[in-house]
């Protein structure tokens, strides 16, 4: 099955925040109460009752043009996510679609995967709550009137999002970037086209990613491979040598104490039938 | 050792080695995980226009049992080609939320607060306070001319409506006498 | 709009701006007040279209610009003169349209001239101006004398040359902030549509019109596109985006106080006492409103019915007629001067939404009563507990309905672009609600009630004739469009189209415009068959007035013998074999009116002799037939154009809550500027009612630039004092760098923005609840002199840390 | 007080071993189940991975605030604590280097007499402290994740279950000497019960102490 994947244009993005109510609109999340705080952003930050936001990013351009960088940030669905990778229940899983799933019955709520991953996206309230594509939409939607696109996708009313195939979708924002070059964006760029195995959703970008409060190259985080590839496997034999060193000994010992005819011997068994009680 | 003995210890950890298969079969990754269900089967569907702005972006009702559950964009709509903005994304909660009137409310005077009536009062109480203010201002002529008119009642509003009802809401003041009549336009 | 082309409403499309080859936004902010819009700039600019964003704000519209040029507010005109005049210098305009489709040929009266800010006929006692020299020099039939080749010096042409000459790039500089070089790109890129095969457009909203010269503003830039010869054509136009679902519709119905439905003039006592004069003011020969008799006619009937007879001038008495105006404005300082009694106020926040909060305010205490109907209780509906006042000193009854909302009910909105599109009732109104339809119906059978009850009812007629059905409390809105369309009153067949209305009183149509709407086949609004592969007319999705044309004066895209001036920007054409136009969208012309005919070339077909007016003759704009700067009510600067620093005709009021700021003066010395945010919609009466928008956008925001935060020492997310002459608000500070600090005529100015969508009931920030955070608490009550538009886009204000 | 039997832990000590014993185990199971799918079984008695989880989390705060309610009540215990797992001597080392005799026959020699607590004890009392002032340290930031850099998070997720694991191995090989082991298991009963323990084994174990405390009650 081919990977799926979106598209978002940050040169086409006017911040209208659609997308951001549709998600909450279509997933039925709570909408939380908040204050300004000196940006259009708002919610400021991912939480549990929120799977995308827009943000904003005001910046100079030659002294002159203020610059207003609009992305929008939600869970990217990584080729190789780390989430899934630090996900000790199961709950975080990827598709054979490339999408990166949640099972919030699942979920333990240990937060290693808020952790984990290099946008620090998933948010954990009672569950992990992060982008699933609209799993129910892609799954089951009707085509014909979009609901099988996911709603932030279907909703955008600047066409600054589209889903589809990602090669398809790669090919195209290639495209776009180099437009961007034609009309004097020398810094356009693909976000996400093979950091992490790939993102699920990349973004057309005017400027560097930096200016976008992007990670110019996120990578798996190097501690997630030691937990998880050498600490993990390593700290069970260990346990499993605790235990079986113990039980060794303990036969030896009773080798030992039985040819050593100890006088405690018997208050020894005695304790024990004891403490079982 | 505690709440669990050696042997019961021992013996869960006999229980878990059986149990482990299970529960790893719970562990193994689905090939698709929904966490919530498609909502929208077996849903009445009917266009709609957005009650915002004046691109009139269309909508798709989404209905259940009597109820709206659901409202989004009309890929159809040539106006929007199913997107919506914040505002319009927002168009179920117009429908759902929970301050929406749904009782005839009057505020007497200098009362501090609201009581709750039926139409059945409210109409012939209104209409009654549009004959007295009409009535006692009418102009029937300005020199010769039949101006047939009241400055002392006004109509405000109208943008908000359905253009068949702004034709009525045309019709009814101009019955009435009301010069006075203006709409979102002018602001 | 109109005393250019004829017509006052968008030209294009929301879909037809895809088209365009620059795009000029300019007094309009489409990314987050018509964020639909956004779409097809994008369309655009991937074909290769340039966008000009011109705004005091680096905007979320001006994300998507290739050029973006910051405008002190209330300098537009100086702006869109100076590229007039770029244009005439550097004849990038589109000779063969300038002369057959504008007014640039006819001859002006030798005695009509500007002098000294003022045009001739200035009367400085009576403050008003004597239009008799704003006219054509004519001929013995009455028609305009003509000099094709531009050269007379009378010639509007000419007169303009000489007019706009002293709007240089130097002076845009000067009074509107503009660097000059930045002037000249835009100048550059966007009269580069003067050529038959691109098309340029503007996007405007209340930027441009909430200004005391807002109707000038439009003119001005009209004036652009006539010289382009972008009117017409598919990516042309000039597009005023309207900020309602259905703002067009309800203006279309006549819901002001100057208008009947489709635009005909509502009768006033001293111009139209009676049907005959009515009749013959309405009659404009030479133009397709000389059938406007027919139109009203068949108004009358669709009111007043088989009472409405040629006898008893069909009922016209039954029409009230005004002796002064009754604009919004006008109505709220009749309100404070105690002046009305009651106010039925169907889905309208003017508390917020009007000038001069406090004003509005107490205008509403002295009420007798008032009805308001709507979704959510709004500002308005609880003006008597707003922070401050006690409800035990208000008398104002107040009764509040319930109403349906877009999903509970069937009906239509008129868009922006003139479509009807059809609202479908999903399921029953939630609660007590019900359709505003029924409560009318429900109020008119009431008021028959009592009227036909008492015998010493005033003029009890209009009420009692009144026509008045359409399925009673279980409303039809299909009744209303049948009614809206018309019929035969002998066959009772509905009709096709206006052309077939008759002022004998043998047909109705309740608004001529909409004729056509619901020929004897159905109601045409139903039509659901999107246009996939064409450039986006959908001729089939819907239905637009007039006659479902969707690109308004497309025959202006031809030339004069019928011949499309470019293939790509095809629209219609003159079918010789057929002998009549054709084409992909609905010729908005008299369809076998052959290009040879007399007006057989003339594309306006509102306007007398069909010519578009770079010249508005009569007085038809009150404060000049061109475009001429004044500065806003509240500047920071003298108006460099000249002595005369406003509008000489500008609206005001004189009631003690009416103050102003001094001119150049210390205690204001800001200027500030009014907005709404893409999350908000209008007074928030909605969107500050749901909790998902108000998440989004939770409380209002001075955006200020970060060298007057500096200097005053505000930091980002604090809390501010701004004040005007009327009122003050205490709100936080957004400090950004999307506002810079401006020189202008050599002084440093600083612009400071507030949106107003914020009032003091809602789902608020705990803290803000019963807060006034509106900005119409700083907005003065001046207005436009044409259309009395408030003047809320330039007051000066203060700020300070609050 | 039974004759031939001596005071060995006071009351409160006993409880607050009680308790920390309970809640590290209960700590250490549900950490294990979390920590690999491997041991994804331990959480079965918890009624599956979630409450495990949960118990966890909470019950850290227990296994964090426990020692220091201990400590403020019992200042003069835990200062008797310090100073005798503090005092390590020559005999000490000399206990280590054999063992304490427990790897007999491999490594053969007889143990030198030892304080209230035996070498092994004494480590292991320092290594409790020490490792499970790691564990709270880092249990703090994976408690408080959300505010705190992922990169810290993550590290502390890894030391934690390093720690974790260490200390447990610990503890099993405590419990197990002190539980299990035919001989030394002897003293189970004075942690886990009445406190008292046999004079006899006391002199052969704790030797040091024994006369000590003869010496404190013959004054």
């Amino acid at each position: 099955m081919a990977r799926l994947a979106y598209l978002f244009d940050s040169s086409k993005c006017v911040g209208c925040h659609g997308c951001q109510i549709a998600c909450k609109q279509w997933n039925q999340e709570k909408a939380t109460r908040t204050t300004f705080n000196g940006s259009y952003q708002n919610p400021p930050a991912l939480s549990p009752d929120t799977r995308t936001i827009m943000r904003f990013y005001e910046n100079f351009e030659q002294d002159t043009i203020p610059q207003l960088n609009i992305l929008k940030v939600q869970c990217y669905h990584c080729g190789e996510p780390a989430c899934v990778k630090a996900c000790p229940s199961g709950a975080l899983s990827k598709t054979d679609k490339g999408i990166t799933a949640v099972d919030p019955s699942k979920c333990i709520a240990c937060g290693y995967c808020h952790s984990a991953c290099p946008f620090t996206v998933p948010a954990i309230g009672k569950h992990v709550n992060k982008c699933d594509m609209c799993l129910s939409r892609t799954e089951h939607g009707d085509d014909k009137q979009k609901t099988s696109t996911p709603a932030c996708v279907k909703t955008c009313p600047a066409g600054a999002l589209e889903f589809g195939d990602r090669d398809a979708l790669v090919a195209k924002a290639h495209k776009r970037v180099e437009w961007l070059k034609s009309r004097g964006h020398k810094d356009a760029n693909l976000y996400g086209e093979k950091v992490l195995g790939g993102l699920g959703v990349m973004s057309v970008l005017k400027y560097p990613p930096a200016s976008y409060g992007l990670p110019p190259n996120p990578t798996m985080p190097l501690e997630l491979f030691v937990w998880k590839d050498l600490f993990n496997p390593m700290g069970l034999l260990m346990l499993v040598g605790a235990v079986g060193a113990a039980a060794g000994h303990y036969l030896l010992a009773l080798r030992q104490s039985r040819d050593d005819h100890h006088h405690h011997g018997g208050d020894e068994s005695k304790g024990k039938e004891e403490m079982k009680g | 050792m505690g709440t669990v003995s050696r042997r019961t210890f021992l013996k869960l950890m006999a229980a878990g080695a059986g149990a482990a298969t299970v529960w790893n079969g719970n562990l193994a990754v689905p090939a698709i995980a929904a966490p919530r269900p498609y909502r929208l089967k077996d849903t009445k569907v009917s266009p709609s226009v957005c009650i915002y702005c004046g691109v009139g972006c269309g909508l798709l009702v989404y209905a259940k049992d009597g109820k709206v559950i659901n409202v989004e964009g009309d890929p159809d709509n040539p106006n929007n080609q199913g997107g919506l903005c914040g505002k319009g994304s927002s168009a179920y909660e117009v429908y759902a939320s929970p301050r929406r009137l749904k009782k005839v409310l009057y505020r007497a005077a200098n009362s501090d607060k609201w009581e709750e009536k039926e139409w059945s009062w409210a109409i012939p109480e209104i209409a009654k306070r549009i004959k007295k203010t009409r009535d006692a201002s009418f102009k029937l002529k300005e020199g010769a001319v039949a101006v047939n008119r009241t400055e002392a009642l006004v109509q405000l509003g109208g943008a908000s409506h359905d253009t068949d009802e702004n034709y009525l809401l045309a019709k009814f003041a101009r019955a009435l006498g009301i010069v006075g009549l203006e709409h979102q336009a002018r602001i | 709009m109109s005393p250019s082309f004829g017509r006052g409403a968008m030209t294009n499309s929301i879909p037809d701006v895809a088209n365009a080859d620059v795009i000029m936004v300019c007094g309009g902010n489409p990314a987050e007040n018509h964020p639909g819009v956004a779409r097809f700039i994008n369309m655009a600019r991937e074909k290769g279209g340039i966008v000009i964003s011109v705004d005091p704000r680096y905007t979320r519209t001006s994300v998507l610009s290739d050029i973006y040029a910051p405008i002190r507010p209330g300098t537009d005109i100086v702006f869109f003169n100076a590229l007039v005049n770029y244009i005439l210098t550097n004849k990038k305009y589109f000779e063969p349209y300038v002369k057959n489709y504008t007014n640039a040929s006819y001859l002006l009266k030798p005695e009509f001239g500007f002098k000294d800010g003022y045009f001739s006929g200035w009367d400085d006692a009576k403050k008003k101006y004597d239009y008799a020299s704003w006219q054509y020099q004519t001929g013995p039939d009455g028609a305009p004398l003509t000099d094709p080749t531009l050269q007379n010096p009378d010639c509007v042409f000419q007169r303009m040359i000489k007019f706009y000459a002293r709007y240089t790039p130097a002076l845009v500089e000067k009074v509107t902030g503009m660097k000059q070089d930045l002037f000249l790109k835009i100048a550059a890129a966007y009269s580069a549509t003067g050529v038959p095969d691109k098309s340029g457009t503007l996007l405007y909203a209340m930027g441009l019109t909430q200004h005391t010269k807002g109707v000038q503003n439009i003119r001005a830039f009209a004036i652009v596109q006539l010289l382009l010869g972008n009117m017409g054509l598919p990516g042309g136009g000039v597009n005023a985006m309207r900020g309602e679902a259905n703002v067009q519709g309800s203006t279309d119905a006549g819901l002001l106080f100057g208008n009947l439905p489709g635009y005909l003039a509502a009768p006033s006592a001293a111009a139209h006492p009676n049907l005959k004069t009515y009749l013959e003011k309405i009659t404009v020969k030479n133009s397709f409103a000389e059938n406007s008799p027919k139109f009203a006619v068949s108004l009358l009937k669709a009111w007043w019915g088989d009472k409405a007879q040629p006898e008893n001038d069909f009922c016209f008495d039954y029409l009230p007629k005004f002796s002064r105006p009754h604009s919004f404005m006008d109505i709220f300082d009749d309100m404070y001067a105690g002046k009305i009694q009651g106010l039925l106020l169907w889905g309208m926040n003017p508390l917020v939404s009007g000038p001069n909060f406090e004003k509005t305010a107490q205008g509403l205490e002295k009420l007798d009563w008032m009805m308001g109907i709507d979704l959510f209780e709004s500002e308005t509906h609880r003006f008597w507990k707003r922070p401050g006042a006690n409800p035990k000193d208000i008398k104002t009854e107040v009764f509040l309905l319930p109403a349906a909302s877009m999903v509970e009910k069937d009906g239509s909105a008129t868009n922006t672009s003139r479509w009807l599109q059809m609202r479908y009732r999903s399921v029953d109104p939630i609660g007590d609600c019900k359709e505003d339809g029924a409560v009318m119906y429900m109020l008119v059978q009431e008021l028959k009630k009592l009227y036909a009850a008492d015998a010493n009812a005033v003029y009890p007629g209009p009420i009692l004739d009144l026509t008045w059905g359409y399925g009673g409390e279980h409303y039809n809105a299909d009744e209303v469009f049948k009614e809206m369309n018309g019929w035969d009153v002998k066959t009772k067949q509905q009709l096709p189209g206006f052309a077939t209305l008759k002022a004998d009183g043998s047909t109705t149509s309740g608004s001529w415009i909409y004729c056509g709407m619901y020929p004897p086949a159905g109601n045409l609004a139903k039509r659901r068959k999107p246009d996939k592969q064409g450039i986006g007319l959908n001729l089939e999705w819907g239905w637009a007035w007039p006659m479902n044309r969707r690109i308004l004066y497309n025959r202006a895209s031809c030339d004069l013998d019928g011949k499309p001036f470019s293939d790509k920007k095809y629209l219609v054409h003159w079918d010789a074999a057929g002998k009549k136009w054709t084409g992909i969208d609905v010729p908005d012309f008299i369809g076998t009116r052959a290009p040879s005919d007399p007006l057989g070339a003339a594309p306006f077909i509102m306007v007398p002799y069909g010519l578009g007016r770079l010249f508005a003759p009569g007085g038809m704009t009150s404060d000049g037939p061109f475009p001429e700067h004044y500065e806003p009510m509240e500047s920071p600067v003298k108006n460099a154009m000249g002595s005369v620093q406003n509008n000489p005709l500008a609206v005001t009021y004189k009631s003690d809550r009416d103050k102003w700021a001094k001119t150049g003066g210390d205690e204001f010395p800001y200027i500030c500027t009014t907005y709404r945010v893409a999350e908000h919609y209008q007074t928030g009466n909605i969107t500050r009612k749901l909790l998902t928008t108000t998440e989004a956008m939770p409380e209002t925001f001075l955006e200020i630039d970060p060298e007057l935060a500096k200097a005053k020492g505000i930091k980002n997310g604090e809390y501010v004092e701004v004040s005007s002459a009327r009122g003050k608000i205490k709100v936080k500070a957004f400090v950004t760098p999307r506002l810079q600090p401006m020189v202008i005529d050599g002084k440093k100015c600083h612009v400071v923005g507030i949106p107003w969508n914020y009032g003091f009931f809602g789902e608020d920030p705990a803290g803000l609840a019963n807060t006034v955070t509106s900005a119409n608490m700083l907005t003065p009550q001046a207005g436009d002199p044409n259309v009395r538009i408030p003047e809320y886009k330039a007051f000066m204000v203060n700020v300070r840390r609050a | 007080m039974k004759p031939g039997y001596i005071l060995k832990h006071e009351k409160p000590t006993r409880v607050f071993h009680w308790v920390n014993l309970i809640v590290f185990v209960l700590l250490l199971l549900s950490g294990l189940a979390v920590f690999n799918k491997n041991l994804a079984f331990l959480a079965i008695p918890f009624g599956g991975l979630k409450n495990a989880a949960t118990v966890h989390k909470y019950l850290g705060w227990v296994y964090f605030i426990a020692p220091l309610v201990y400590i403020a009540l019992y200042p003069k215990l835990f200062v008797k604590f310090l100073k005798v797992i503090g005092n390590i001597t020559k005999d000490d080392i000399a206990w280590f280097k054999i063992a304490g005799g427990y790897l007999a026959p491999f490594i053969k020699g007889t143990p030198p007499p030892q304080d209230k607590y035996n070498a092994g004890q004494k480590s292991l009392g320092w290594m409790v402290i020490g490792l499970s002032c790691i564990l709270a340290a880092t249990g703090l930031a994976m408690f408080f994740y959300a505010s705190m850099p992922p990169a810290v998070v993550r590290w502390s997720i890894l030391i934690h279950a390093a720690v974790g694991i260490f200390l447990g191995c610990g503890v099993i090989v405590h419990a197990y000497l002190a539980a299990i082991h035919p001989v030394s298991s002897k003293e189970f009963y004075t942690m886990m019960g009445s406190g008292y323990i046999d004079e006899e084994f006391a002199k052969g174990h704790n030797e040091k102490w024994y006369k000590e405390m003869k010496a404190k009650s013959s004054q």
